[in-house]
């Protein structure tokens, strides 16, 4: 099984979480909370048991961001959905040095919603223009701010 | 007429007459091929094409060349201005000079020359330089990529082009237009030529600039290639030598290979007509069917397999010839 | 050498075959219409702008203005005016939607309590202000009553401050 | 320009935002050295709208019509995509002739897609009249689906539990006729495309994608089965109806364009062989689940659903906190992720292949800009 294997590239890493989810419920087959700069680690073990990069995302919550990072597999049916808490003035830390293409995915998060990604190669704003001042996903933006 | 002729010499009146019946052939056909390039594209892909102007939308394209008369003749800033502006007559004029030498029918026929063919081919090249013209004064990256490809395209092309003209030369001896179509009296030379004449046809839409060859104006890699700035009746220039030089061509083919303008019944100037828009017709089935080509394996398919069977063609030509 | 040759002949066959098949289809008949000259019959569930269906007994509509339509729009399209008629009813007294905003994703047809909106099948819909596409659905309805001959539904006036236009005046646009 | 150009080594070329091979507003910067590609930079984000925004801002129902225009070419896939992940937290159950009515539906829209991938691909490459075929084919598609969903390109059918209205005999009949004549059709295609031989020349050995970029790139759908990994959700991760079917998951072999437009002609006959069984199977019943909340109220809780759309993995991540909007949704486009491997494609390509390769990424770029 890969949710096993997974489980066990991830063991040393002594992460705050790694348990299997309900699938049923939620989609996914493991859930794994790890600290931000945990992360490229993270990735790391997971790349060597073959998963790819599913989705990477961030969640504002009024403390802190979420980032969720979801991880699948060709070979096998196995949703891993990986979690970093970033407190807010914090910055996250970057997994595209292991999965070139979280490249991309990290740009939009900043671009969205302002969450710096540490050591990133090119952090620039992905989908809004290059000028733009504001961050249209964090739970504070208002839209009619930004008409005005 | 006379009053001409006894002005100016019968020789020089029949090359005045000649010139305005060529400007408005040149016209009268353009806009009849672009007519017929729509029709026949539109009816391939299952669809009417022009209706709404004239009959089945025929004067659809005399409505067009008004709309393009009429439109400002827009000069981007930046661009080289004399030769910007010369480019659309240099495309122009050696289109037009080639139709002196054409024998449209046995009478037909401006001024016969001994070198006829050469003469042909020579303005034939001097398109190429009016296209790096355009696409150098452009200032405009599309374009100069676009005319670097022409250039280079219609380097490599035009050697096989003369080389598989050649066996038919070979065989009548000649390079006056109306000798080879006389020398075709008992059979067309595409019956004793069919490689010569392939691989002519494959060398013409490469002259001509015609897909699956049309890279000098690829429009899904550079827009539209070596005429992106221009707007207009510049614009229309191209357009018009683009289609007069797809009737030379033809012309060349139906006098080389398909026996010029011989024919049962009909006068001549019909037979060679309906020969040449059979060619034109080819052409346009070409451009509706084909993918373009990539540039490299453009030039690849030229020195690699055109060059190579044309001098081929040429030697097995020529030593039937010794042999008989 | 050899492959040389039959790579040249495969390649030119494989020409070959796709002109044939370009010329099929040129003798073959056109599949497109023409634009405006000819009309289309649209398919049973096609999703124009909203109308009201007209109630064969009663002959007029059936909205009762619950406004379910208004909260569910995602787009927030409708402006809709209920009024009191009695005690317990209520009729509309207004129904503009603003068509260039409208998604068409049904679902203010398939909220509807009374089943009082349908899809019409108008195609041909362009004009030259934005306020062309704004429908008022009552007056619609009285226009398709004209049509049949039925009796107009008067629009209720929620307070008029002005009296109310005569009916033959509200068919006329 | 050109002065400048003649100094420097490299010249910069933009590619879009209006461009004739771009489909629709992507810009692609290119550093060029003649024709060649030194770096390739996509610049993305001209159709943003703010998809994920609005969905925090409208209640679950509301946020549906949304789902038609992310990519506008698969709606029905996104729909019930986005369905699956509510009906997820709602905890509701399809009944299963609605299941059927989606994988028919569904089907029909990925060939309609990849229908117009083809013709509009081989616009790239230069063919003009491939896509008037793909069209006339692709309206019986929309024509049919104009009759059950009542649109012809936005759709939005699928609602949470199952779908609002059934489809009827003349539909079935209509579907089978169309199969029959596709089925026909694509022999032609071969003889005018897929045997042609600048085709073949233009398309093979140029873009190739190795599987273990397919992972760094975490690509899906026809890019990864194209480079022989036979990852398809429809089979990994079974959803609504698709266990039931028998149907065969195409891959390439070398990875490059040739591979993927293969496997993009067979995913299409595949398709019509699952839409042939959905319709010899199709079970009688509701087309609604029984308890259907009015107000779509789902308790706190997160759920991540995906379905094989045409590009790719769609995948739909739904934080709910118990109230009647969602607190946020997230759409995990494919064409994101497959544009994202282009500038390491690109690099040493003629701009001629790089139209080509962009083609057969298959992006719908609105997708991307969400």
């Amino acid at each position: 099984m890969l949710k096993d294997e997974i489980s066990k590239a991830l063991a040393p890493l002594k992460l705050e979480r790694v348990e299997p989810g309900d699938y049923d419920k939620t989609g996914y087959h493991l859930e794994v909370d790890a600290a931000p700069e945990q992360m490229p680690e993270v990735a790391q073990a997971l790349k060597s048991t073959g998963c790819f990069l599913d989705s990477l995302t961030a969640l504002d919550f009024p403390e802190a961001f979420h980032v969720v990072y979801h991880f699948s597999s060709f070979r096998e049916l196995c949703r891993t959905a990986v979690k970093a808490k970033v407190p807010k003035g914090k910055a996250a830390v970057t997994i595209c040095r292991v999965y070139p293409g979280a490249n991309w995915y990290e740009r939009e998060v900043y671009d969205l919603f302002g969450l710096k990604f540490t050591g990133h190669p090119d952090l620039r704003r992905i989908l809004l223009p290059f000028d733009a001042d504001f961050h249209p996903l964090r739970k504070v933006f208002e839209t009619e701010k930004a008409d005005a | 007429m006379e009053f001409l002729t006894q002005m100016l010499g019968a020789d020089v009146a029949r090359m005045v007459v000649g010139l305005i019946a060529i400007i408005a052939l040149v016209s009268v056909n353009a806009l009849f091929l672009i007519w017929m390039e729509r029709k026949v594209a539109a009816h391939m892909q299952l669809r009417p094409g022009p209706m709404e102007v004239g009959w089945h939308g025929a004067v659809q394209t005399v409505a067009d060349a008004v709309k393009l008369m009429g439109k400002e003749l827009i000069t981007p800033t930046d661009v080289d201005r004399p030769v910007y502006h010369l480019a659309p007559i240099v495309i122009f004029l050696p289109v037009l000079l080639s139709f002196l030498v054409i024998p449209f029918s046995q009478t037909l026929i401006i001024r016969d020359m001994n070198v006829g063919v050469l003469l042909i081919l020579a303005f034939a090249s001097l398109t190429v330089l009016a296209i790096l013209m355009a696409g150098w004064a452009s200032n405009n990256k599309y374009s100069v990529l676009g005319a670097i490809r022409s250039v280079a395209q219609t380097v490599a092309y035009e050697i096989p082009l003369l080389i598989t003209l050649m066996s038919p030369i070979l065989m009548v001896g000649s390079f006056s237009l109306a000798d080879i179509v006389a020398a075709q009296e008992r059979y067309w030379f595409v019956l004793t030529q069919p490689l010569a004449f392939i691989l002519y046809i494959v060398c013409a839409t490469a002259e001509t600039n015609r897909a699956p060859f049309d890279l000098p104006e690829a429009e899904s890699e550079l827009v539209a290639g070596f005429h992106t700035e221009y707007s207009g009746m510049k614009f229309g220039l191209f357009f018009l030598a683009e289609y007069t030089n797809m009737f030379i061509v033809s012309a060349l083919a139906t006098i080389f290979f398909l026996g010029g303008w011989r024919g049962p019944f009909l006068p001549g100037i019909f037979w060679f007509l309906i020969k040449v828009y059979a060619i034109i017709f080819l052409l346009m089935w070409f451009r509706w069917t084909f993918p373009r080509v990539r540039f490299d394996q453009l030039i690849t398919f030229a020195w690699k397999i055109l060059i190579p069977l044309a001098f081929a063609n040429l030697l097995i030509t020529a030593l039937i010839m010794k042999l008989r | 050498m050899i492959n040389y040759f039959k790579e040249i002949l495969v390649g030119f066959w494989s020409l070959l075959a796709g002109m044939a098949v370009t010329i099929r289809y040129f003798t073959k008949p056109i599949v497109t219409v023409q634009y405006p000259r000819q009309k289309l019959t649209m398919s049973p569930r096609y999703r124009g702008h909203t109308e009201f269906v007209i109630d064969e007994e009663t002959r007029t509509h059936r909205c009762i203005a619950c406004e379910m339509c208004n909260r569910i729009c995602p787009s927030q399209l409708i402006s809709l005016q209920g009024v009191k008629v009695d005690a317990k009813k209520k009729l509309p007294s207004r129904y503009i939607i603003a068509y260039q905003y409208c998604s068409l994703c049904g679902l203010c047809v398939e909220v509807c309590p009374t089943k009082a909106l349908k899809w019409s099948d108008e195609y041909l819909l362009c004009g030259f202000t934005r306020e062309d596409s704004e429908i008022d659905l009552l007056r619609r309805l009285q226009d398709q009553q004209y049509a049949k001959g039925w009796p107009l539904t008067p629009i209720p006036r929620p307070k008029p401050e002005e009296p109310a236009p005569a009916k033959g005046e509200e068919v006329k646009e | 320009m050109l002065e400048r150009g003649l100094e420097e080594k490299t010249y910069v070329l933009n590619l879009g935002p209006q461009h004739p091979s771009t489909h629709g507003v992507l810009r692609v910067e290119l550093e060029m050295e003649g024709e060649f590609i030194t770096k390739a930079d996509p610049d993305i984000g001209y159709g943003h709208r703010g998809h994920e925004h609005m969905a925090e801002n409208r209640n679950y129902q509301q946020f549906l019509p949304n789902l038609g225009r992310v990519d506008y070419l698969h709606a029905l896939a996104y729909n019930q995509c986005y369905c699956m992940a509510v009906e997820k937290l709602l905890g509701l159950k399809v009944p299963e002739r609605a299941e059927f009515i989606r994988v028919i539906t569904g089907e029909m829209n990925r060939i309609s897609s990849h229908l117009l991938w083809l013709g509009a691909y081989l616009l790239d490459l230069g063919a003009f009249t491939p896509i008037l075929y793909c069209f006339d084919d692709r309206e019986h598609i929309l024509d049919l689906l104009d009759r059950v969903t009542g649109s012809r390109l936005t759709y939005c059918y699928y609602r949470f539990g199952g779908v609002p209205q059934d489809i009827d005999e003349e539909f079935v009949a209509g579907t089978r006729e169309f199969i029959k004549r596709l089925r026909t059709r694509f022999r032609d295609y071969d003889n005018l495309v897929t045997k042609n031989v600048i085709f073949i020349h233009r398309t093979r050995d140029v873009g190739i994608i190795t599987q273990e970029q397919c992972l760094e790139y975490g690509l899906t759908g026809p890019m990864v089965r194209g480079s022989g990994i036979p990852y398809d959700i429809r089979r990994s991760e079974p959803y609504s109806a698709y266990p039931l079917f028998d149907f065969e998951i195409p891959i390439g072999s070398k990875g490059d364009i040739l591979d993927r437009y293969l496997v993009r002609v067979k995913e299409m006959e595949q398709s019509l062989r699952i839409i042939e069984q959905a319709l010899n199977k199709l079970p009688e019943g509701p087309i609604m689940a029984e308890k259907v909340p009015k107000r779509i109220k789902p308790a706190e809780g997160e759920v991540y659903a995906a379905v094989e759309a045409a590009r790719g993995e769609f995948g739909c991540y739904v934080v709910s906190q118990g109230e009647v909007k969602p607190y946020r949704i997230k759409l995990r486009v494919p064409s994101f992720a497959n544009l994202s491997i282009l500038p390491e494609l690109s690099v040493d390509t003629l701009v001629a292949d790089l139209v080509a390769i962009l083609g057969s990424i298959d992006v719908v770029v609105p997708e991307i800009d969400r």
